[in-house]
């Protein structure tokens, strides 16, 4: 046993050592994701600001760039949003039945089930959402179109093939819903009993523990797991490129031939036929993409640590 | 005590402890006439069984909790509407992913035999047989090295944060920039590595490992969320029951940490690598295409799986008899279905991991 | 309002291992009942068994019969819930909810039965169940603080207050004083005499000084070796318990003979 | 892979008897809609080398093709329409070939057939006038007389008709609706990778177009005539007649159409006569080149772009293309001007 | 090899709140020293400032001078890793690592320092720390199972085994019993008797009994009021601070009349 605090055998001397360089890859792995995010930055400007001002031939049927990337970004934003709003409550859904309701026998093969929706490739999701969901859905789009047709949403005229961009935020919903499952049900599942156990003890039902113990002690990560889901929507390429009929301007019409394309579909689509300027055109639509996640997670981490603070009040 | 303040409830009456419940047959009671009520526009109107579904669903989740409600009452009701509504979600995400299995696996099996899973498309007649074995290596090797790439630097980041960084700015910075990147959309992901391989090896250059780059850059973000989370999890109790052994604070993350949050972690890491390895646009931009089977990520062009499968059902040929299946589309669903056995395998070799490695309670 | 309870054979099983065997006992209204013995031998489990949080835990399970002021607790007519609404229970480890503040703790299970609730009821059973657990001039001052951000016995303290704040009719506490010092154990201790004039109370107890200054009837748990199930030793009055126990492992136990 | 340890012993025997010697890697990228057909070429020679080379050809677009090509990261590029200098490109295809011309050779010729879906009927005919009026939207219902009259047996529905076009940008669509402008006189819009009309329902890629007709009711699109499949096509009015789209047909309409002006010998760039009269031509085609240069500094990679061009354009070539994916053949004087270009391709 | 510490004017805060302020007082060697006092007086705090701890709590800092045989503990040469493997500590609340068997709990300390160790030397300082916690005959049949199956009682003495095995020069302990039954208490009691002929012992209780038994000097730490920081307000031998202490307010807290 050593006889001093300070450290001086050579084994203690190693272990500061190893914390120093341990601390140090970390600190780099952190500096690295910064450095490749910066990388990214950096090229879509240096290769998309000259394509912010391009004369107005590169911008189709748009005078200028904004006019250009306005219905992209607008469907873009519109797809995510429906897939968040059909994915988020049905995977939180998902998630307490595997953490919560299920029993054990049942709740392991449905994660598993679930976690398989993520293996599929975006191909085969575009493969499926034209050749099976958009000639399923191309009735229900009739009948809302002669329904429901007074709500801007189903104004109609209905699409004659289905592949609305309904179709494609229902695509969407169903690729992100193994990501958003995956995390929430993790997060759920690792509420410290005695939470739960306050809650049930205080007669709370099964949905009033969840709510008491579970959703409190998991929101982070349950936040967490639906910006990983909007990335993935707001980022989709080659899914919506396939389902989607793109080509239309700013609508909320969700049930006609005349979508807006998004971002990052519009740049799968027309980079092969591209100039090298039409490319730049194409490169900062990707830059304003980039820019709208950077602000779309701004606003979520304001309204989360709002909240926290509020809760902390 | 109660001498002092108002009873919160009455406390005349002793409260039963069976009072005011559904019978235990309720839910199946309603079930049934739920199935009852929506099969009767099916045969009066003639709806298909997708409104016969939704007005079963409908009905359930309506009558069961109103039923509740007037027994059991608002707490009662809605514990039921929740337990209604979370299988509910199950069963509706669950019916997309059997058409889609389906799908894949009515479409995808005939192509699949012996010759299909080790033969490459490389051939020097047209009457040759050729496979997928060339983008089965391509997609193990390039999302392998993508693996390789973002696993350390994800997990390593996720540690910083929640170890080192825990309050600071850079960490902040980071946690921040980190939510950006899980949005850069792939096809730019893509674009980037094409124009930094180009900057370093030369133009038009098409290498494996610029695939694997390109989706590291996709991975990372998840393998940094889904560990910061599960780090974030393991109880602070534990690290100090470690700091007071006198271990030092990288062993104990090594040793006590990050162990107890493995499973999640490697349910992190499947699930990044689920993301990625159907990405297309990125790999066809940058590892190219090619007919050979190629062992070596650092020289020449690689085919994967999805690039397969979509530059097959983009240009399928044409068929053999006229009116049959055309050899692309075959090829890429039978591609299709082999890239998902390999995730699933994939996804049950991690399970059975996690499940090696994780904390041991109970008996 | 106070409730007896009646334990008829019941065996307590996690999964497959038997935790607790063959338990009869009287619990009566409006008393204080305690629990003793070593460590592992199935107090707690033997607690939890009366107000069904047992069952929460995958894979427990009990043979036997409750019986609540003649109410088989087991039945498959009763509701859990409602069961857990009327036997309240404070664990041994305090779990205060984390993301509330400390009033929203207290108001916790009230809030569960009345959503809307004047400010100044919400108020008055605050201030009343902080002062039942000897909490509220720690607190009152901070009521909009987080609950863990105090120490151990003030989180032990404020899950006692939040307890009793729904007012049950039976409350089964676990070791609730391990985290306390003297003058919150003291509280508290006062705190279960006066509430045993209206509730039935259960306190699981290694002090035995405790058992002895508060309870009424004791009981005593033991294991006939490790990984044996635990069991009932003795019930009895607890002023017998003490003077003259009926069984020698009893004695052997409270005397510090044991072992 | 199981085919490839033994494809260099038993595959050339089978191939050709002009065994080319050559080995090593070909790269080449460009028109997605060329990669069955690189496909069946690169097939054949690499037989023809007793497997001792390897083509690889990246579908990834007509336009990155060209700008890989004049980057100098390919040897070659395919591409769907012809080098023009509006960005430079012909300029700068220039400098990568040394300062000498690049060489462009048709590759095939695709008829581009307008295909449709509509219950009850499985052939039509129509003028370039309604074709257009029905893309731009202006015929919307299958009963419009402009329809019946030319139809007069058909069972006309009352039908919305849902035009389907190429969402992406495309060869395809500049050759369709550069005919629609030429040939009828109530198509206004410039003839463009990107559809010009706006609205609509779009599809991505030529496979797209085909799900989406066939996966819809009352539709009509346009694709390459090979990949339709069992679905209807439109027989097109040319002179007095209508005509259905056919390898011959198009490779008539070709080989009377006029040189693009101010090219170089060796390119063979053409402006497709859309409105041909001649007897059984179909004009609504579309034109694949192969671009590459007369020189390249590296002895090996010349003869590997010589040698495969050369086969491409070859009768062989051409039918093992046809074989494979449906295109049409190029006619034997076309074929033969190519191939003496071809064989010019010199190292130095 | 057991060391004495100095503690002169030590302030604790957790970021700007003060919790502790300005305690001096010198822990002898070979002794055992105990703190008492009511709840969020700052005990735990001031504990675990004695083998830096308190520092892994973010924003967590001290001010003053804690010398250990002559060094300074917060010397910036100091480095904390080799503070805590000779200081060594048990918490309040039992806290078994999660992953492992009891076996390798035990054996934590030694292992994740990354030492060699013979598999005879190993299983001997399992059984040794095991017998000391007064465990082994509980789980000696189930070394390989997971520590967190055992009861509370159980987990918290694996906790003492698992501090004992890697024989640290000071033990801090916090609350060790308050989880466990008599038994386990007394043997825990004996155990540090043991223990203080080698080792320098430092015990929070609520129990003043236990102080009183075990302890050779004690300390009473208070509260001036709510929300103010905990200072000392008394250090001095056991038996002086029991029959006679110095300080009234000591002398009321001892003999219950507090409040
Ligand atoms: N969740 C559980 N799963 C399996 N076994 C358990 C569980 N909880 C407790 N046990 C076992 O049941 C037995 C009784 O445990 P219990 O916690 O009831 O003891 P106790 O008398 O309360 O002990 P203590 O005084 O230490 O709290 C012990 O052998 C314990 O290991
Ligand atoms: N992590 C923390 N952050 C902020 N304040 C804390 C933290 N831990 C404890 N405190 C505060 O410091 C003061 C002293 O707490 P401490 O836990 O040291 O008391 P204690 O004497 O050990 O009490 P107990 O006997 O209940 O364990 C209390 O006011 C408490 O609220
Ligand atoms: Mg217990
Ligand atoms: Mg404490
Ligand atoms: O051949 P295209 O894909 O450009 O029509």
């Amino acid at each position: 046993m050593a006889t001093t605090v300070v450290a001086e055998d050579t084994g203690q001397a190693k272990a500061r050592v190893g914390d120093r360089v341990f601390s140090g890859f970390a600190l780099a792995a952190g500096i690295a994701i910064l450095v490749a995010l910066a990388g990214v930055f950096i090229f879509l400007a240096i290769e998309g600001i000259p394509g912010l001002a391009k004369p107005a031939e590169f911008y189709g049927d748009a005078s200028n760039f904004w006019g250009y990337v306005a219905p992209l970004l607008f469907g873009t934003v519109l797809a995510a949003i429906i897939a968040l709003i059909v994915a988020v409550p049905l995977a939180w859904g998902i998630a307490l039945v595997v953490s919560h309701y299920a029993p054990k026998r049942v709740a392991t093969p449905i994660a598993y089930v679930i976690d398989l929706l993520a293996a599929v490739p975006s191909v085969v999701f575009g493969l499926w959402g034209i050749s099976v969901l958009a000639p399923q859905l191309k009735p229900v789009y009739v009948w809302l179109d002669e329904n429901a047709g007074w709500l801007p949403f189903f104004a109609g005229p209905a699409s004659g093939t289905g592949r609305t961009i309904l179709t494609a935020g229902l695509v969407l919903a169903i690729m992100i819903i193994p990501i958003i499952t995956a995390i929430s049900r993790e997060v759920f599942s690792q509420t410290p009993r005695l939470h739960e156990e306050a809650a049930l003890a205080l007669g709370a039902t099964r949905w009033e523990m969840v709510r008491m113990a579970v959703f409190p002690y998991a929101r982070s990560g349950m936040v967490s797991a639906v910006m990983l889901g909007l990335g993935r929507a707001l980022g989709e390429t080659m899914a919506v490129a396939m389902v989607l009929s793109a080509g239309g301007g700013i609508s909320f019409n969700l049930i006609s031939s005349t979508n807006p394309a998004s971002i990052a579909s519009n740049i799968a689509s027309n980079y092969k036929e591209g100039t090298p300027g039409k490319i730049q055109v194409l490169i900062a639509t990707g830059l304003v993409l980039f820019l709208v996640t950077f602000l779309v997670n701004f606003a979520a981490r304001w309204i989360v640590t709002r909240n926290e603070r509020k809760l902390a009040r | 005590m109660s001498t002092t303040a108002a009873p919160v409830r009455p406390r005349s009456e002793p409260v039963s402890f069976t009072a005011a419940r559904l019978p235990r047959f309720a839910p199946l009671l309603v079930a049934v006439v739920a199935i009852a009520a929506g099969a009767l526009p099916m045969l009066l109107l003639g709806w298909g069984v997708v409104g016969w579904a939704l007005l079963t669903g409908l009905v359930y989740l309506v009558a069961l909790p109103l039923w509740s409600r007037v027994v059991e009452g608002r707490r009662g009701a809605a514990d039921r509407m929740v337990t209604g509504l979370v299988w509910a979600a199950c069963l509706v995400a669950i019916v997309p992913l059997v058409s889609l299995l389906w799908t894949v696996v009515d479409r995808g099996l005939p192509a699949i035999n012996s010759t299909f899973l080790t033969y490459s498309m490389y051939r020097t007649s047209l009457d040759q047989e050729v496979g997928i074995y060339h983008a089965l290596i391509g997609t193990v090797l390039i999302t392998l090295f993508a693996a390789i790439i973002s696993v350390p630097i994800g997990i390593m980041a996720a540690i910083y944060l929640i170890e080192y960084g825990k309050g600071k700015r850079l960490a902040r910075w980071i946690t921040f920039l980190v939510d950006v990147m899980t949005g850069i959309p792939s096809i730019v992901a893509g674009l980037f590595a094409f124009a930094l391989f180009i900057l370093l090896f030369g133009p038009s250059t098409r290498v494996g490992i610029g695939g694997s780059v390109a989706l590291s850059l996709l991975m990372i973000p998840i393998v940094v969320r889904s560990t910061e989370e599960m780090l974030r999890l393991v109880p602070a109790e534990l690290r100090e029951a470690a700091y007071a052994l006198g271990v030092p604070k990288w062993r104990t993350i090594v040793k006590v940490v990050l162990p107890t949050a493995l499973g999640g972690i490697v349910t992190g890491v499947t699930l990044s690598i689920a993301r990625v390895v159907g990405e297309t646009a990125p790999l066809l931009l940058i590892a190219g295409l090619t007919t050979r089977t190629n062992f070596n990520v650092f020289d020449g062009r690689m085919t994967t799986l999805p690039v397969l499968i979509y530059t097959q059902n983009a240009n399928p040929g044409i068929a053999e008899v006229p009116g049959g299946i055309r050899p692309g589309i075959e090829m890429a669903w039978g591609g299709a279905l082999v890239l998902i056995v390999i995730v699933m395998v994939l996804n049950l070799a991690a399970r059975i991991i996690g499940k090696i490695f994780a904390p041991k309670t109970g008996h | 309002m106070a409730k007896s309870i009646t334990v008829d054979d019941l065996d307590i099983y996690y999964g497959d291992f038997l935790a607790v065997q063959g338990v009869s006992m009287t619990i009566k209204a409006r008393s204080v009942t305690a629990f003793i013995g070593p460590s592992g031998c199935g107090k707690s489990t033997f607690l939890r068994s009366l107000n069904r949080m047992h069952e929460v835990i995958p894979g427990a399970r009990v043979e036997g019969k409750v019986m609540v002021d003649g109410q088989s607790l087991y039945d498959s007519a009763v509701d859990p819930v409602a069961v857990r609404r009327q036997i309240g229970m404070v664990f041994q480890r305090p779990n205060p909810f984390p993301t509330m503040s400390i009033y929203d703790n207290i108001l916790a299970g009230n809030r569960l039965n009345s959503k809307k609730m004047k400010k100044a009821e919400a108020d008055e059973i605050v201030e009343r169940s902080l002062k039942g657990a000897n909490l509220w001039n720690e607190v009152k001052d901070r009521l909009g603080k987080p609950g863990m951000g105090l120490s151990g016995g003030q989180q032990q303290r404020l899950c006692i207050a939040r307890a009793i704040a729904v007012q049950p009719e039976v409350l089964l506490m676990d070791e609730p004083c391990s985290a306390l010092d003297p003058i919150s154990t003291s509280a508290i201790e006062d705190l279960i005499h006066e509430l045993k004039s209206e509730y039935t109370i259960v306190i699981v107890t290694h002090n035995m000084q405790q058992a002895a200054r508060v309870s009424d009837e004791t009981g005593f748990f033991n294991l006939k070796a490790a990984g044996q199930p635990g069991h009932l030793v003795e019930f009895n009055s607890t002023q017998k318990m003490f003077a003259n126990p009926d069984n020698e492992a009893t004695e052997a136990y409270i005397s510090g003979r044991f072992g | 892979a199981g085919n490839e340890s033994d494809a260099g012993t038993d595959s050339g025997s089978d191939s050709s008897d002009t065994s080319g010697g050559l080995s090593g890697d070909l790269n080449g990228a460009g028109a997605s809609s060329q990669e069955k057909a690189q496909g069946a070429w690169a097939t054949g020679f690499q037989g023809m080398n007793d497997g001792n080379v390897t083509v690889n050809y990246d579908p990834v677009g007509s336009g990155d093709g060209r700008t890989n090509f004049i980057s100098g990261g390919v040897s070659f590029a395919g591409s769907d329409s012809y080098l023009s200098d509006d960005e430079g490109e012909l300029t700068g295809a220039k400098d990568r070939c040394g300062g000498t011309d690049p060489i462009e050779v048709p590759a095939y010729v695709s008829p581009i057939a307008v295909t449709f879906n509509l219950e009850g009927v499985d052939a039509l005919n129509l003028d370039a006038d309604t074709i257009a009026q029905i893309f731009d939207n202006k015929i919307t219902t299958w009963n419009d007389p402009a329809i019946a009259d030319q139809n007069p047996d058909a069972d006309l529905p009352d039908t919305a008709i849902t035009p389907v076009h190429r969402s992406d940008d495309s060869g395809t669509t500049k050759n369709f609706t550069d005919y629609l402008g030429k040939a009828s006189s109530s198509w206004s819009y410039e003839a463009e990778d990107a559809f010009p009309v706006k609205g609509g329902e779009a599809a991505e890629g030529t496979s797209g177009v085909i799900s989406a007709v066939s996966g819809g009711t009352g539709t009509i699109g346009y694709a390459d005539e090979s990949q339709v499949g069992d679905l209807s096509v439109v027989s097109v009015k040319v002179g007095e007649e209508y005509v259905a789209p056919s390898a011959e047909g198009a490779a008539i309409v070709v080989e009377t159409s006029p040189a693009a002006e101010g090219r170089a010998d060796v390119d063979m760039a053409v402006d497709i006569d859309r409105t041909s009269t001649e007897a059984g031509a179909y004009p609504v085609v579309l034109l694949s080149y192969l671009i590459a240069c007369q020189t390249y500094e590296d002895q090996a990679e010349a003869d590997l772009v010589k040698g495969y061009l050369s086969y491409i354009v070859s009768d062989e070539g051409q039918q093992a293309a046809a074989d494979e994916a449906g295109s049409a053949p190029l006619s034997s004087s076309v074929a033969e001007r190519a191939q003496s270009i071809v064989d010019a391709i010199t190292a130095g």
